[in-house]
């Protein structure tokens, strides 16, 4: 009696719902091959796998919230693993290089929020549409990147490199602590601070943010130069997990993270998406991904599955919601 | 009555908890024009949409000329004659003036080719009824307020019609023009059109309609014919009590100078604008429309960077061109168009007020108190009366009156020292307009500066001390609003 | 002995190489009785190809026979595997520290080397000409275009190189594009020479509509069952590769030996064609399994 | 006529001509017919794609499945014709793959206009999806024996003429086929009301709705001539590359819409022209067909294509914003 409205109301939302269906995929996964998806080994390599192009997910989430989208995430990450590794080959010394590796990560850090600083000037400043914006300055930046190195990878750190992809904390793998505090963090940010509630206002209706007296060019630099850095702080987890950085890493990642965010209920059109929402929707696909792989399905029909997913979700979500669509 | 046009009957409509309509009752014969009056929320505007098949009533009859209709959809409205003003106009503000006029006539005479030639022709003929003036080939998202509601109209009086129904359609008009559209309802019920007229103006309602439906919370309370009210009656039956105008109480001879204008100038839309605004005094800037009203009041908020001039607030000079240094200055801006320009439509009440109190807001780390911000938004609901059951709903399912007292919130919540208000009772019934105008009183005895840009004369006279009449972007006269009387003042714009 | 589960992971599934590979995967399986299958990430990215590997590993393998996309990326999940107690056999990634053995079908400049050759033959040793590599990103194909720029400016310096490395983003579109603009850019190249498997299809469709198919030399690596209808009309001259099924059962039959314990010498003999006499320097060993192939032999190679 | 110097078109002419005079100062050979008919044939396939992307935005909408729309149909029309009908001529070819093309596109016609879902990701769902049937259930090998009607087509040339160093230059007869479908869409906007509806739900679906245009019925139509156009664009594709490749075509989506979007077409929908269209397919043609030309090293190309992007975005963009705050 009681149990069917608790449920109701937790389907009501996108992001209960969300829930639901990653636990489903988690329980269908488990019982087609128990021994294999449940062992310890599994869960810890896909918590290995995800925090990398969820914190770009992350990144694409808060410029959706603003009605805009940021293409150039993967070429800002490996530019800025490249400028990391860089640092990490010249300046290595003896030791293991705890010191170098801290300079490394803040510079990239820093050349990642001046990407998204560029990308911000080009948007706000000059008005141009964000997803040209971003394919424009992705592509210099990945060319930047090539520049660099002449296309080759950059390799040979020092040990401590690895901390960061390939370690544990207690038994929790760091690149999954790192998307924990980020998540939390821009989640926080989202709902709590006056920047969260002003970019989600500005994704709704830009002029009305402008007659509000909302300081909309400030706003967006910032929101461009966050997730320039999240993007940065994605490429040293690659480099990391990688020991190496080249101009090519991971670009199956764009197209995924927008999958993701659009997964996870944000409106690439502006005004609403949840951290949490995100998170569901990485979860679901690193379930499905790497069950599949134990059941070694065609990486293909991965593919097949992700689009009916994603379009199921969407189904689910108008069909309940059913006003007229904004 | 034997063969209505068209007869409603036990109409309800809810939204999700919200009864917008319940069971109203409703004919409405050939060549008569029939006023729908009722307070801001109660139910007028989702009675056309239901009339004209936009919305589906959850029960109730709609007969068309005594035949009962099944579910009605636009097209089948717009089939059996009944033409709609949307109280938002919904107009394509990316295709010219011709296409929006002549679109719906098109579409009802299912033509397939694209005939230009005679879709101008049909445009301006239909200009040429109301009598304006509009180019034909621009974007419609390039017009003014006032001239998208004309073009709003005249797509409605483009094509034959039995029934047309009118959503506040003088909102955005000048006296001069809200004339022109009385003699064209005179002339529709004369070739036997019947009209559905809703409007806040209650003395243009009782001039041109023979009966009049009041609603108060979805129920009708009143019918009648139009001679049977008069405004403080139908006021009366509307909002359940007597509401007086009182002009406002008279400024201190005292007041000190709050703001200075000098020479503010923008080529092509204001020339060479000076004005002093003193503390607790409202000014009211009028004029015709296209005079500048809405340029200068954006110049004053820097939304318009001028070509020269000087803002000083309180002897400190204000940043011209850029608005955030004019809110922080303490001026506020609460603008025409509130649609587009004034709400975030899909976001929730509360954040449309809360938006205001952002940065003035304590916070520690940047972690705003969000219970305190949100109750603080709920007071300014309940002292502005927002009529709403759930503050966390979208702003867009508010009723428009109720919509422009968020915006009003919103600003009010800021506490500036300069507030501009453009049009702030555009769409505001009688009883909420009162308010407002107590509300814009009570501003000016705590002795900000209001501005109020406005052709509503009696709102005018009712609100402010001073009156600024703006012609083709200069100010022409400021006078003293005490001295002069309803009449004198149209005179003064008008010449 | 009971049966090994060995998964080869190679670069991207799908294309026409790397199901050839599968092939020669499948073969080994049957003939042996081990559970040896082929996996392959959907999209061309060293990232897809270290989480498929990682998922391997959870999977619990014996061995991993590994085709990296790009090797230093792989480094760090290898060194897990072997950790892990699998065996790692790796291809086309002769500078692999994490790895058993590294078998190459041959050395890469080589290779490069041998395709000059025939160019340069065809040029008559003179003229300008132009290469092509699928990404500047990748490391095989720009050791072959190396190779063979060394051996030209040794052995035929009145040929002259003319461009920088066009990049064709392994898609042939792209290398016809690029041939088109060289040809017009420098309108008197004689010589082309692809790396990625689709650049000389590309080169070779821009070489016959201008109908230059006889004034220019275009060699590459490619596959006949790609370059099949241009080797026809003489668009293109000569393809070389190796042919990918015996590579994918050499790998697989090196992991086996492995796992077994059985030593790994320079000069053995892997009892596969190009493979039955092996180099073996450190961990990498080198066969001489490159095939060349033009308009006589094609019919010979049918995939 | 007078110039209008804050249209997109303009600004993207001037950066057309710029380039062009560029190149012809770093090789006078630059502007010679060859040149042309080589950057006319780069645009057959990306100018049908941009304008079915082009129709899309100005309903209000953004499609990303158009390459993977094409893919799938040239790859399956490849397939079932040499399977089973390798006697239809050329012209029967190309109907097939439109009609292919057409039911892919009802599919997303059927989501968005009838469930009415968001056209982003409806399409980034069914982009995957026919991509992902595809390579799982049809197959992955590429085609390079293409059927008759196909190859024949492959073949056909408008233009042939000899170069002064006996090299040939040609026009492709796909080029045609492109000036066709331009000509056709330009009369669906500008000379039907059809046309006219898919502007005014580009500008307002509300109102559209409100004064009783069929909005489903509208996009629906959009959906299935945009999968048309597609279907047609991937056959000529393969026939002009004579491989049916299922890996090819998938990832052009997005510079194709940033070409329609340079020629002033709005992502918020209801405005766009088909001559900014076919500048912006120009610019993009021309720089990415012309960086060896001007001698610029492969390392540095992408750079140079990302900053001409945003040149050609940057500057209408940049007018715009400098003519509101004139208005204002
Ligand atoms: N789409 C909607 N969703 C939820 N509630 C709605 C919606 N549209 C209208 N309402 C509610 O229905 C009631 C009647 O609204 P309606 O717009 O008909 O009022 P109105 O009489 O036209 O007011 P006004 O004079 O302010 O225009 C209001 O309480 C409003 O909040
Ligand atoms: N920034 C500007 N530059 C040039 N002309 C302008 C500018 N802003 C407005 N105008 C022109 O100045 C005139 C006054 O416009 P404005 O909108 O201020 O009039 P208004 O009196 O407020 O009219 P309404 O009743 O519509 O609010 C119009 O002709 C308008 O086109
Ligand atoms: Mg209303
Ligand atoms: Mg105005």
């Amino acid at each position: 009696m009681n149990e069917v409205p608790m449920l109701t109301r937790f389907t009501a939302s996108t992001e209960g719902r969300l829930a639901l269906i990653a636990l489903a995929v988690f329980l269908v996964m488990a019982l087609l091959s128990p021994d294999k998806f449940l062992s310890v080994q599994n869960l810890t390599s896909m918590a290995f796998q995800f925090p990398e192009f969820a914190i770009l997910a992350l990144a694409m989430t808060i410029t959706m919230l603003t009605g805009g989208i940021d293409l150039s995430v993967v070429g800002i990450a490996n530019m800025t693993a490249i400028v990391a590794a860089l640092i990490l080959t010249k300046l290595t010394g003896s030791g293991d290089g705890w010191a170098v590796l801290a300079l490394a990560l803040s510079v990239s850090v820093a050349v990642g929020v001046v990407a998204g600083l560029f990308n911000g000037i080009l948007i706000a400043t000059l008005g141009l549409p964000p997803i040209l914006a971003t394919l424009g300055s992705g592509l210099i930046f990945t060319g930047i990147a090539i520049a660099m190195t002449g296309g080759s990878a950059v390799m040979g750190f020092p040990p401590a490199t690895a901390w960061i992809g390939n370690s544990t904390v207690l038994g929790i793998p760091t690149p999954l602590i790192v998307f924990a505090l980020l998540a939390l963090g821009i989640s926080l940010l989202l709902t709590r601070t006056g920047f969260g509630i002003k970019l989600r206002m500005f994704g709704a209706n830009p002029l009305a943010a402008r007659y509000a007296a909302i300081d909309i060019d400030a706003m967006l630099l910032r929101v461009y130069m966050l997730s320039g850095a999240l993007a940065a702080i994605s490429g040293m987890v690659v480099m990391s997990r990688a020991n190496s950085a080249k101009a090519d890493y991971g670009s199956s990642y764009l197209l995924l993270a927008v999958l993701i965010a659009v997964l996870g209920g944000v409106n690439p059109y502006g005004g609403y998406g949840r951290v949490i929402g995100v998170v569901l929707a990485v979860l679901s696909m690193q379930f499905l991904s790497s069950g599949m792989n134990m059941l070694q399905v065609s990486n293909f029909a991965r593919e097949l599955i992700w689009g009916t997913l994603l379009i199921l979700v969407m189904i689910m979500n108008t069909w309940r919601a059913k006003p007229r669509k904004a | 009555m034997p063969d209505a046009l068209v007869t409603l009957d036990g109409v309800t409509k809810t939204y999700s908890g919200i009864t917008a309509l319940d069971g109203v009752s409703l004919s409405i014969a050939a060549g008569e024009a029939v006023c729908l009056a009722g307070e801001n929320g109660s139910g007028k505007s989702t009675l056309i949409k239901i009339l004209a098949g936009v919305e589906q009533p959850d029960r109730g009859r709609i007969a068309f000329a005594g035949v009962t209709q099944g579910p009605l959809n636009p097209r089948l409205s717009a089939a059996a004659g009944i033409k709609v003003i949307f109280q938002d106009f919904s107009l394509f503000p990316n295709l010219s003036v011709a296409e929006n006029i002549a679109f719906s006539a098109e579409i009802g005479a299912g033509a397939r080719l694209y005939r230009k030639a005679r879709i101008r022709d049909l445009a301006t003929r239909t200009l040429a009824r109301i009598g304006v003036d509009i180019p034909l080939d621009v974007a419609v998202e390039t017009l003014s307020v006032a001239h998208k509601q004309l073009v709003a109209i005249c797509r409605a009086l483009a094509t034959e019609a039995r029934l047309i129904i009118m959503d506040e359609p003088t909102t955005a008009l000048t006296e001069r023009e809200v004339r022109v559209l009385l003699g064209i309802i005179r002339r529709l019920k004369a070739d036997g059109v019947a009209v559905l007229f809703v409007s806040h103006k209650l003395a243009e309602v009782l001039e041109v309609c023979e009966h009049v439906v009041v609603l108060r919370n979805g129920e009708k309370v009143a019918e009648g014919p139009a001679t049977d009210f008069d405004a403080a009656s139908l006021t009366r039956h509307m909002t359940g009590r007597d509401v007086a105008a009182s002009p406002p109480a008279p400024l201190p001879a005292n007041a000190p100078v709050l703001m200075q204008v000098e020479n503010l100038h923008k080529d092509g839309a204001c020339t060479d604008i000076s004005f002093t605004l003193h503390a607790g005094e409202v000014l009211g800037i009028s004029g015709l429309l296209g005079s500048g009203r809405t340029a200068l009041a954006k110049a004053l908020f820097g939304l318009v960077a001028p070509d020269r001039g000087s803002i000083t607030l309180n002897g400190k000079p204000v940043p011209t061109g850029n608005p955030l240094a004019a809110a922080e200055a303490g001026i506020g801006y609460v603008p025409e168009d509130r649609l587009t320009e004034g709400l975030f439509l899909t976001q929730s009440i509360l954040q449309n007020i809360a938006i205001g109190r952002l940065d003035a807001h304590g916070s520690t780390a940047g972690i705003l108190d969000l219970p305190a911000l949100m109750s603080e938004a709920r007071d300014w609901l309940k002292r502005l009366s927002v009529k709403t059951t759930t503050p966390d709903a979208p702003v867009r399912s508010l009723s428009g009156g109720n919509q422009q007292r968020v915006v009003l919130a919103r600003w009010m919540a800021r506490s500036p020292r300069v507030l501009i208000l453009n049009g702030p009772s555009v769409g505001v019934d009688v009883g909420s307009k009162s308010e407002i105008h107590g509300i814009i009183a009570g501003l000016a005895a705590q002795g900000l500066g209001v501005i109020v840009i406005s052709d509503d004369l009696p709102e005018v006279l009712a609100t402010c001390h001073r009156v600024l009449v703006m012609k083709s972007g200069r100010i022409t006269e400021d006078f003293d609003a005490r001295a002069v009387t309803e009449t004198e003042l149209a005179h003064r714009l008008a010449s | 002995q009971d049966s090994k589960k060995i998964a080869t992971v190679v670069k991207i599934a799908g294309i026409q190489w790397f199901n050839r590979m599968e092939e020669g995967v499948k073969q080994y399986a049957t003939d042996t009785g081990n559970d040896a299958f082929q996996v392959g990430p959907a999209q061309a990215d060293p990232q897809q190809q270290a989480a498929l590997i990682e998922d391997m590993i959870a999977q619990g393998v014996n061995a991993l026979a590994v085709v990296p996309m790009s090797p230093e990326a792989l480094e760090p999940v290898l060194k897990r595997a072997m950790d892990a107690g699998i065996t790692v056999i790796t291809h086309e990634a002769a500078s692999q520290q994490n790895t058993n053995y590294d078998i190459e079908a041959f050395v890469n400049e080589d290779f490069g080397a041998n395709l000059m050759e025939q160019m340069a033959t065809c040029m008559g040793g003179e003229g300008e000409y132009a290469v092509f590599v699928g990404s500047l990103t990748s490391q095989t194909h720009n050791q072959w275009v190396d190779g063979a720029i060394a051996y030209q400016k040794e052995k035929y310096p009145k040929m002259t190189l003319v461009g920088d490395k066009n990049e064709t983003f392994d898609d042939q579109q792209k290398a016809y594009e690029k041939a088109q603009e060289v040809l017009r850019a420098f309108p008197n190249v004689k010589g082309l020479q692809g790396s990625a498997s689709t650049d000389v299809a590309g080169i070779g469709l821009a070489v016959e509509e201008k109908g230059l198919g006889d004034k220019t030399c275009v060699f590459g690596t490619s596959l006949p069952s790609i370059a099949g209808q241009y080797l026809d009309t003489g668009a293109v001259d000569g393809i070389g590769f190796w042919d990918p099924s015996v590579a994918g059962y050499a790998m697989n039959k090196l992991a086996t030996m492995v796992m077994n314990g059985e030593a790994v010498t320079d000069g053995m003999d892997l009892g596969l064609e190009g493979y039955n006499k092996v180099k073996l320097d450190g961990k990498v060993i080198y066969g001489q399994a490159w095939v060349n192939v033009n308009k006589a032999n094609m019919a010979d190679y049918p995939f | 006529m007078k110039i209008d110097w804050t249209r997109n078109e303009t600004l993207v002419a001037l950066v057309i001509l710029g380039f062009c005079a560029a190149a012809a100062m770093s090789d006078p050979g630059f502007l010679s017919l060859a040149t042309l008919t080589d950057l006319l044939r780069g645009g057959i396939v990306l100018g049908i794609f941009a304008v079915a992307a082009l129709i899309v935005l100005i309903s209000g909408g953004i499609d990303v499945s158009f390459t993977a729309v094409a893919a799938f149909t040239m790859y399956v029309t490849a397939m079932i014709l040499n399977a089973a009908l390798p006697w239809l001529p050329w012209w029967a070819a190309l109907a097939f793959g439109m009609a292919v093309g057409a039911a892919l596109g009802a599919f997303n016609g059927v989501l968005i206009a009838f469930f009415g879902l968001p056209t982003l990701i409806v399409t980034l769902g069914t982009m995957s999806i026919f991509r992902g049937t595809m390579l799982t259930f049809i197959g992955q090998k590429q085609i390079t024996t293409l059927p008759p009607g196909m190859r024949d087509f492959g073949r056909m040339m408008l233009l042939r003429g000899e170069n002064s160093d006996g090299s040939f230059y040609s026009l492709h007869g796909a080029f045609a086929v492109t000036v066709l479908v331009v000509v056709l869409t330009w009369a669906i906007l500008h000379r039907t009301m059809l046309g006219r509806q898919i502007f005014a739900i580009g500008g307002s679906e509300e109102s559209a709705r409100r004064i009783g245009i069929n909005v489903s019925r509208v996009q629906f139509f959009v959906y299935i001539y945009v999968g048309a156009l597609a279907g047609l664009a991937g056959i000529i594709h393969a026939s002009m590359a004579r491989v049916a490749n299922p890996f090819d075509l998938v990832g052009l989506e997005l510079s194709v819409i940033a070409a329609v979007v340079l020629g002033g077409a709005r992502l918020a929908g209801g405005h766009g022209t088909l001559t900014g269209t076919i500048l912006g397919v120009a610019l993009i043609v021309l720089v990415r067909n012309s960086l060896i030309v001007l001698g610029i090293p492969s390392t540095w190309q992408s750079v140079t294509i990302g900053c001409l992007i945003l040149l050609g975005t940057g500057l209408p963009a940049w007018q715009a914003k400098r003519a509101a705050a004139r208005a204002a």
